[in-house]
């Protein structure tokens, strides 16, 4: 029942939230229950075994018989940390918006907890209904959050974040339908179960483009990309995250945008082997081509938030190039990218808030010399930017290694064109970093009438555990590697025919579930 | 002659009759004084109420009356309680509502359940007549109700819109029964549908022109394009209750009666047939929502939803019609009613509660302040909009996803396409009044935001709480569906 | 010979298909006065007309099939002709009362 | 029990100047320079001890060839492992007490630079950071840790460079600086990559062992080929050379102790020792080795013809740099390893000492870094002279100093080695030339000749004890230091005859290419002389020119003065990189986002939008509110539908067929 605890707890906390006597109370309460959801996530360290690729902890009940769809959640090497890295940001987020967020706040947290369940929900919903419906449930607080407390466009940002996902999505329903019945066809009984569907063989013919598996494959990979989002269909990004209130940036790109390439390594790849093997190059050159688009594009963004929008372009293309290299290298580098951008960007997007917040400008060419005005936030940004641009010895170097490793054993051309993307990467990060911080003060920084203050204590106790994350997983991945390794191992080396078992021993639920399953089949 | 079975099939109207004239008795017995509406409402949700446990406790086999002229089966008994529901909440939102004569309410409620009446009518019709008589009952009390309105421009020219257009159509479906009578030589539905097969494959023209122009005669009354056109105009002009009223139990009645007539295997005996009714599929799909995002007045935009969701279930009469599986279509179309109905009495509701000049209605940046001035209205709309546009885990999400569902089942991979496409569009104009009511500014909140009705409100709350609980446990209700559709063998 | 013989066999010679011919027509006509004229008592007429050119295809069906089903529907059909005459002409009076005008094109109100 | 200790060592050889840097970071706001200075200072010296220490066991009977300490396992997936591990053998040995030796006498002498800075605590702290980081390239066991330090002592250069960021133009260079550095790193990225997939290992010891006795490779596209050139980009954008060395010039923006540590002793020269350290891979891809002996004689001569034109004192330097790392360049690519190593180290001496030297010129002169400002300063600052002379005589390659025997050792290879030709060196021989006349320029222009500032309000001073005696140590250094590497030819000669030391030392730790070496003992004097004498030759005529008879400079400046523009304006690479590349760079991302982003693909959601709205406004004009429009549309929905069942669209057509195509 740990899952859906971890799950289910934010929206109860959603609730009390709501119900709450005073709307001063809310942020304390809301910042206490963050911590308390992330504690009890830590619980999951207990109860996992990182030895085996198996589907552990997992919890199953029938929920629509009729049509196969079951509320089955589990969880392995895959959507372990991604578990660990939603909960964990939460609190961050929560004080990090302790005064961003000025009028609603009770909504908004109410929005914010709803928004994690939705989240967590998909991380680890092995129903492929039950995923969609976490998946599509998640647009509904973002939804909110960017439109009420967002900037002057928010309305348009958010329509067209909504319309753009929306579109994926539902073609993806139609995916989804078709596998269920594909399922009723072969298997002989109607199931949205993965671990069931990743026993059909879906009919693929290479050469041709219109064959079941290849055209299931592009509607399914269309939705994630969408989310990802993936050069071409990645301009709702850098709207969404203009317009969108700094927590629901850091969310934003903190998390949701893994549910993307999550959806890749959960869903597409192993459902539809051979069309993904067939048209891997497709994404490995979407990847390479977003990695130095977003950076090129990055570079000459006159608004902080716009640039940091579209390194998270640049940066989610490496994690797509390393997830379609399949291979370890590939896909652990994703998998830890995955990661490394949440702590990275979520800590870039919250040190821009802090500067917007005092000065409500995110112009660069306004800024200039900040770095003698706010000595201490130039050293925190400076440290997030390093992670950002991948040096050595903080988080994104190891990401970024493994996953250029791998994409250039997987296809040297695509590989060495994202390559690039680290040249590219210092210096749209690195120019921007110069023209805000060195230099002579600019005129929002020298303004007599409101000097800028240092970061303040809360600020700073929000950036430490980032910063501490930045160097920790940069230092000693291997820790947080271990938990991955069996999954990615198995994902690799049968991913052509992958099968997911549910653990049996040694957690009792997995026994009961394994169960459950097996006599849910029977009475088909 | 006339046996017990008969008049048990038919107790619930008989009940529904008795319980309508007792208001309007009253009133005659007391000098025409109105009883206090309270009564009325009273005495005519009890007889739906009564209707239903009659109806309920005859389910379970099929039976057949008056020589088959009615058959009572799952699927009718399933549309009954679909039509007493919206009519007893359509009543509770009469009940207060700004455009309601109080010393006409008895009346109202009369119409009503005649209407209702009429509709069981053409739910259980198993003979062509029967089904053309409940067809002009239903709507001759509706022309009524529209006309009966306060507002006296728009509320009477609906009312002769729809009425004129409604014979016309109802002319052109008679014409039809005649044709099929010609050459089937009878009017029992069951003939017909037995034949069918064989004189679309010997292409008897007569037949064609007969099952033209009885499926179009329906289509007018389901308005699917290009018989739509009265729909935006005449839900505008009506009393909104009577919208919601119309919009929900004549569509559910009418759409049950089409499962009944293409409850045959024979159609697939012309395939250009079910490209036909595709492609009005399609169109009215398309523009029901392309319509919809061009205007102001909330009333039009969800009459054009309205067309829009008839275009969707078409989708399910096509498959079940044209499909190798009858039964689990019926099971969706029949769930895929149910969930509309229950959204569409919601979102009219709110309507019903806010306007305050009759007729006019509201537009939807009147909504501008409602989150502020009524937040658990707000809220329950909100929920509703999500769920016409097919969010997860609301009702119209289960909704869709089985619609869709049933269309890939039977390989009608575009209409899923299509239709898919259009929730896309439909997102569009079901989020706009969200945007308006949260996402606005509301310095100047207009101040005719005034909520009027108890029960209204209750409706709207009720329906919206539905959404969401069916949304998350919608299996109780699908297998309720699908008892009732398979007790028809 | 007489000329009675001529009327009859002449008559006879009429069969199904110019029944059918002539309510076809007949419905037309009614459509054609649905569609054209603007006077809305002229247009309630046009509709009882199509529904009676209904009726007459009934009729000729029953005859040709030899069985009642088709007279008993007539039967409804008028009925139902009657009540709906009842309500339009009401409702037209109604109208009237309010607009002080028959024509059709003075109710465009409701419209987009 | 002995690699323990040795693991132990390593600990404090590679902790103690993080310690360092974290000792002061903490404190980064105190203006203590004595104390930071200190700080920074011991934990060099500790390090350089515990190198010193490690290194002894190299010496001697029996001495292992190399002395490892695993510490931990840093990432291991599927085959790629990365422990965290350092060696230090022949290479890395002389490496480590260079860069730590010079280093601590350099830490040593930024105590009296940064007294009067106001961020003392800060620049100590960066400088310890680059030890540390400086210390994982050397030591790092595999190419990953090596890269780490790559890319450390990179981001510390950067820092270093831009340390007085509040002038834009210094933060500008630190950026182009780390840049131009990051276009390398992405060359040894793919180097190693290549690496990987062609011997499944990134270790030196586990890639050297597999290549041993793999055949010589030909052609351009060969895995080894590839890898190498690809290495040697990263060498060119860390090291400066051709066509990335554009930013050290620059990096003369940061504090002159900075410019003599990294850009001039120990982080430029990491492209050369990592060739060493791979020679036995470089050795394999003689296409590559082309490449590089090319670029580096080609480096040597450009940066040296700029260097002559300079009036920045540390502009000369930098250039003087560049132009030496062509000359180790040059030397990897005939294949003379151990002469590149042993120029490195030489170089390391006489230049660091050579930049220290024009620091405390440039601290005495109070900031001023113009050469044509300055001049006799020989009499106000004695030691400084004194020093920078014998770092003058070491440079330009006189006998018996530094410069001179390794430099030549360069000249012979380039000759001689089966990889080498005349024309190879022929360049360094120019090189040479120049090198001697500029320094010599720089010396007269400098110390000699008559001041050319204003005595009364500048007042030149010998710097303190914190300044001088890294001097004097240097200065000792550059003298002696070229007798680890006597040529043969010379050490027979001599009482004793000392064999080449630094060569036995080497021997077996790189590669020796292939093939006869052609030329003999006699060729060996006869070039020695030649370049002797040229050195001496320029040197002459250069302090003719600049204290004799200045007047002749300008003649001759007029005399050919296209060339000198040309030259003087560093052949406007500078000018020319911005033009054709970074510019259009920018401005093609300035269209790409205009056009792409917001003129496609918006734009095509839009439309698409349009789109809908035109259905449904159309749908909405056939909403005409009239009754009989309406019913026209039923009758016509009718009459259509019907039409589409008995297929009269077909049949309609015939008729017309018939009516107008008969």
């Amino acid at each position: 029942m740990l899952l859906s605890l971890i799950v289910f707890l934010p929206l109860l906390f959603a609730l009390v939230l709501a119900i709450l006597p005073k709307e001063s109370w809310v942020r304390p309460a809301a910042f206490g229950f963050a911590l308390i959801q992330f504690a009890v996530s830590l619980l999951l360290f207990k109860g996992f075994d990182p030895a085996t690729p198996a589907v552990q902890m997992a919890e199953f009940f029938p929920w629509v018989p009729a049509l196969g769809i079951s509320y089955l959640l589990g969880i392995d090497g895959i959507s372990f940390w991604l578990v660990l890295l939603t909960t964990f940001l939460l609190p961050v987020v929560v004080l990090g918006s302790w005064t961003a967020i000025d009028k609603k706040s009770r909504a908004f947290h109410c929005a914010l907890f709803a928004l994690q369940t939705a989240m967590l929900g998909s991380f680890v919903a092995l129903d492929l209904v039950l995923f969609y419906v976490f998946f599509e449930l998640s647009l509904v607080p973002m939804y909110f959050i960017i439109g009420i407390w967002g900037g002057q466009r928010r309305v348009y940002a958010t329509m067209k974040f909504f319309l753009y996902t929306m579109v994926g999505s539902l073609l993806m329903l139609l995916g989804i339908i078709y596998l269920m019945f594909t399922a009723r066809d072969t298997l002989g009984y109607m199931t949205a179960n993965v671990l069931e569907l990743y026993k059909l063989k879906v009919p693929f013919v290479a050469g041709e483009f219109l064959n079941p598996q290849s055209l299931l494959f592009f509607v399914f990979s269309l939705a994630f990309a969408i989310k990802v989002p993936m050069f071409p269909v990645h301009t709702w990004l850098p709207d969404a995250h203009v317009e969108a209130p700094t927590p629901g940036s850091v969310v934003l790109a903190g998390v949701m945008l893994k549910m993307g390439t999550y959806g890749f390594l959960r869903f597409v790849i192993p459902l539809f082997p051979e069309a993904a093997e067939h048209y891997a190059w497709v994404f490995l050159f979407l990847g390479a081509v977003g990695i130095v688009y977003g950076a090129l594009v990055a570079m000459v963004q006159p608004d902080m938030k716009k640039l940091v929008a579209y390194s998270s372009v640049s940066h989610m293309g490496y994690v797509v190039l390393g997830l379609f290299a399949m291979n370890s290298y590939g896909v652990t580098g994703a998998i830890y990218q995955m990661l490394n951008h949440g702590v990275s960007t979520g800590a870039l997007f919250l040190l821009v808030g802090m500067i917007y917040e005092r000065t409500h400008s995110r112009e660069i060419e306004r800024y200039g010399g900040l770095a003698k005005a706010m000595p201490i936030y130039t050293i925190l940004f400076f440290i997030v930017t390093l992670s950002s641009i991948a040096v050595p010895m903080t988080n994104g170097f190891v990401g970024e290694f493994l996953i250029l490793l791998g994409g250039f054993q997987a296809n040297k051309a695509f590989g060495s064109l994202a390559v690039v993307g680290v040249v590219l990467g210092a210096v749209y990060m690195l120019w921007m970093f110069k023209r805000v911080f060195f230099g002579e003060a600019g005129p929002l920084v020298k303004d007599e009438h409101h000097p800028l203050h240092d970061v303040g204590i809360r600020e700073f106790v929000v950036m430490v555990p980032l910063v501490i994350l930045i160097f920790w997983m940069g230092l000693m991945p291997e820790p947080f590697l271990k938990y991955t390794k069996a999954s990615v191992e198995h994902f690799v080396a049968n991913k052509d025919a992958y099968q997911l078992t549910i653990l049996e021993s040694p957690t009792e639920t997995g026994k009961l579930t394994a169960a459950a399953m097996a006599d849910q089949k029977e009475k088909k | 002659m006339i046996a017990l079975k008969d008049i048990l099939v038919v107790a619930p109207m008989l009940v529904l009759l008795v319980a309508s004239l007792i208001p309007v008795m009253i009133k005659v017995f007391n000098s025409n004084r109105e009883p206090a509406p309270f009564v009325t409402i009273a005495y005519s949700i009890l007889g739906l109420v009564a209707a239903g446990f009659l109806t309920a406790s005859m389910s379970g086999a099929k039976q057949t009356a008056f020589s088959d002229a009615l058959v009572l089966d799952g699927m009718g008994v399933w549309g009954t309680y679909l039509i007493l529901g919206s009519a007893a909440f359509a009543m509770m939102m009469a009940y207060d509502h700004v455009d309601t004569f109080k010393r006409l309410f008895s009346e109202k409620c009369f119409l009503m359940m005649g209407s209702v009446i009429g509709m069981l009518i053409l739910l259980l019709s198993n003979d062509l007549i029967v089904t053309f008589l409940g067809i002009e009952t239903m709507s001759l009390c509706i022309y009524i109700l529209i006309a009966m309105s306060r507002e006296e421009i728009l509320s009477k020219e609906a009312a002769f819109k729809y009425f004129v257009l409604g014979s016309f159509a109802s002319a052109i479906f008679l014409y039809g029964i005649a044709m099929i009578y010609g050459t089937v030589g009878s009017t029992q539905i069951p003939a017909i549908t037995a034949k069918v097969g064989e004189l679309l494959t010997n292409k008897n023209h007569l037949f064609y022109f007969g099952i033209g122009m009885l499926i179009l005669g329906f289509a007018f009354k389901v308005s699917i394009f290009p018989f739509h056109f009265w729909t935006p105009d005449v839900y505008q002009g009506s009393p909104t209750p009577i919208t919601a009223f119309m919009a929900t139990a004549v569509k559910a009645a009418t759409f049950i009666a089409m499962l009944r007539v293409f409850q045959s295997a024979g159609y697939q005996a012309e395939p250009k047939l079910m490209s036909a009714l595709s492609w009005l599929a399609v169109m009215t799909m398309t523009v029901g929502n392309t319509a919809a995002i061009l205007q102001k007045n909330f009333k039009r935009v969800l009459a054009y939803s309205s067309v829009a969701h008839s275009g969707y279930i078409m989708i399910g009469l096509i498959a079940a019609a044209f499909g190798d599986n009858y039964d689990s279509a019926a099971i969706i179309v029949l769930f895929y009613l149910f969930s509309y109905t229950v959204m569409t009495l919601g979102s009219f509701a709110l309507i019903g509660i806010l306007e305050k000049k009759v007729g006019v209605g509201l537009n939807v940046d009147d909504l501008k302040g409602l989150a502020k001035k009524h937040p658990v209205l707000a809220a329950a709309l909100a929920v509703i909009l999500f769920s016409l546009a097919g969010v997860p885990p609301t009702l119209g999400f289960f909704g869709k996803f089985s619609l869709f569902g049933v269309a890939i089942e039977q390989d009608l991979y575009w209409l899923a396409f299509w239709g898919v496409l259009n929730s896309v569009v439909s997102v569009y104009y079901y989020l706009r009044p969200v945007v308006v009511i949260y996402m606005t500014d509301s310095e100047e909140t207009s101040d005719e935001l005034v909520a009027t009705g108890g029960l209204a409100k209750a409706t709207l709350v009720f329906t919206a709480a539905l959404t969401v609980i069916i949304g998350l446990v919608s299996s109780p209700l699908l297998e309720m569906v699908r008892a009732a559709v398979l007790s028809r063998h | 010979m007489p000329t009675s013989a001529v009327v009859v066999d002449s008559i006879s010679s009429v069969g199904l298909n110019h029944y059918l011919i002539l309510s076809a027509i007949l419905f037309s006509l009614g459509v054609v006065g649905v569609l054209m004229r603007r006077n809305i008592i002229v247009i309630l007429m046009s509709i009882e007309l199509m529904l009676n050119a209904v009726n007459i295809a009934f009729v000729a069906f029953s005859r040709y099939l030899q069985n009642m089903d088709g007279q008993a529907m007539v039967f409804f059909v008028m009925t139902i002709a009657a009540a709906e005459a009842a309500v339009g002409l009401a409702l037209a009076t109604t109208i009237f009362k309010k607009f002080r005008e028959v024509n059709i094109r003075y109710f465009e109100h409701l419209k987009g | 029990m002995a690699s323990s200790k040795a693991e132990f060592l390593f600990a404090i050889l590679i902790l103690a100047p993080l310690l360092g840097f974290v000792a002061n970071g903490l404190r980064w706001k105190s203006k203590n320079y004595m104390l930071a200075g200190t700080i920074a200072t011991a934990a060099a010296g500790i390090s350089f001890i515990s190198a010193l220490a490690i290194v002894m066991r190299l010496f001697g009977e029996g001495a292992p060839k190399a002395v490892t300490a695993d510490f931990f396992q840093w990432i291991s997936i599927a085959g790629l492992e990365v422990p965290v591990s350092f060696v230090i053998d022949h290479i890395s040995a002389l490496m480590v007490l260079v860069v730590t030796g010079v280093g601590t006498l350099i830490h040593l002498f930024s105590i009296g630079y940064m007294s009067h800075d106001e961020r003392p605590t800060k620049y100590f702290a960066y400088l310890n950071l680059f030890l540390f980081n400086m210390l994982l390239l050397i030591l790092g066991e595999n190419l990953v840790l090596m890269f780490v330090g790559w890319e450390g002592v990179g981001l510390c250069s950067y820092l270093l460079i831009g340390f007085w960021f509040t002038d834009k133009e210094k933060a500008a260079a630190g950026m182009k600086a780390f840049v131009t550095n990051r276009i390398g790193d992405a060359g040894f990225l793919l180097g190693m990559f290549m690496l990987f997939i062609t011997f499944g290992s990134l270790g030196f010891s586990e890639i050297i062992s597999k290549v041993a006795g793999l055949a010589a490779e030909t052609g351009w596209t060969g895995p080894i080929t590839l890898a190498a050139l690809f290495l040697f980009v990263g060498a060119t954008g860390k090291s400066a050379q051709i066509p990335l060395y554009v930013w050290l010039p620059d990096a003369m923006a940061g504090p002159t102790p900075v410019s003599a540590l990294i850009h001039a002793a120990t982080m430029v020269t990491a492209g050369v020792y990592m060739i060493v350290r791979l020679s036995p891979l470089f050795i394999l891809a003689p296409n590559a080795m082309m490449v590089i002996a090319i670029v580096g004689a080609a480096t040597a001569v450009m940066a040296a013809t700029i260097g002559l034109t300079q009036f920045d004192i540390k502009k000369v330097l930098a250039y003087s740099t560049v132009s030496q790392l062509g000359y180790m360049f040059l030397a990897c690519g005939v294949g003379a390893f151990g002469a590149a190593m042993f120029h490195l180290v030489t170089h390391a001496f006489f230049k660091a000492l050579m930049f220290l030297g024009s620091g405390s010129v440039i601290h005495g002169m109070h900031e001023e870094q113009d050469i044509r400002k300055m001049g006799g300063l020989a009499k106000y600052m004695p030691l400084t002279h004194l020093t920078f002379f014998v770092g003058w005589i070491a440079i330009i390659g006189l006998p018996p100093f530094a410069g001179f025997f390794s430099k030549d050792e360069i000249l012979w290879f380039a000759f001689s080695s089966p990889h080498g030709s005349v024309w190879l060196w022929l360049a360094g021989f120019v090189g040479a030339a120049c090198t001697a006349f500029y320094m010599t320029r720089l010396m007269a222009l400098t110390f000699w000749g008559k001041p050319r500032f204003d005595e009364h309000h500048t007042h030149p001073h010998e710097a303190g004890p914190s300044m001088a005696i890294p001097l004097v140590v240097l200065a000792i250094l550059s003298a002696v230091g070229g007798f680890m590497g006597i040529p043969h030819v010379i050490g027979e000669i001599l009482p004793g005859h000392p064999g080449n030391w630094l060569e036995h030392w080497l021997h077996g730790f790189i590669a020796v290419p292939a093939g006869e070496t052609h030329g003999s003992a006699v060729m060996e004097w006869i070039l020695m002389g030649l370049s002797v004498s040229i050195a001496g030759l320029s040197a002459i005529t250069a302090y003719f020119f600049y204290v004799k008879e200045p007047a002749v400079v300008e003649r001759v400046k007029n005399r050919m003065g296209r060339l000198h523009t040309l030259v003087y304006n560093k052949y406007f690479v500078d000018e020319i990189y911005f033009a054709k590349i970074i510019d259009p760079i920018v401005n093609g991302s300035k269209a790409l986002w205009a056009f792409v982003d917001v003129n496609f693909i918006d734009r095509a959601t839009f439309v698409a939008g349009d789109l809908v709205k035109g259905i449904g406004s159309t749908a909405r004009t056939l909403q005409s509110g009239n009754l009989q429009q309406y019913a026209l549309f039923i009758a016509l929905g009718v009459v259509g539908f019907l039409a589409f069942l008995f297929e009269l669209r077909a049949s309609l057509g015939k008729l017309l067929m018939q009516a107008f195509g008969g």
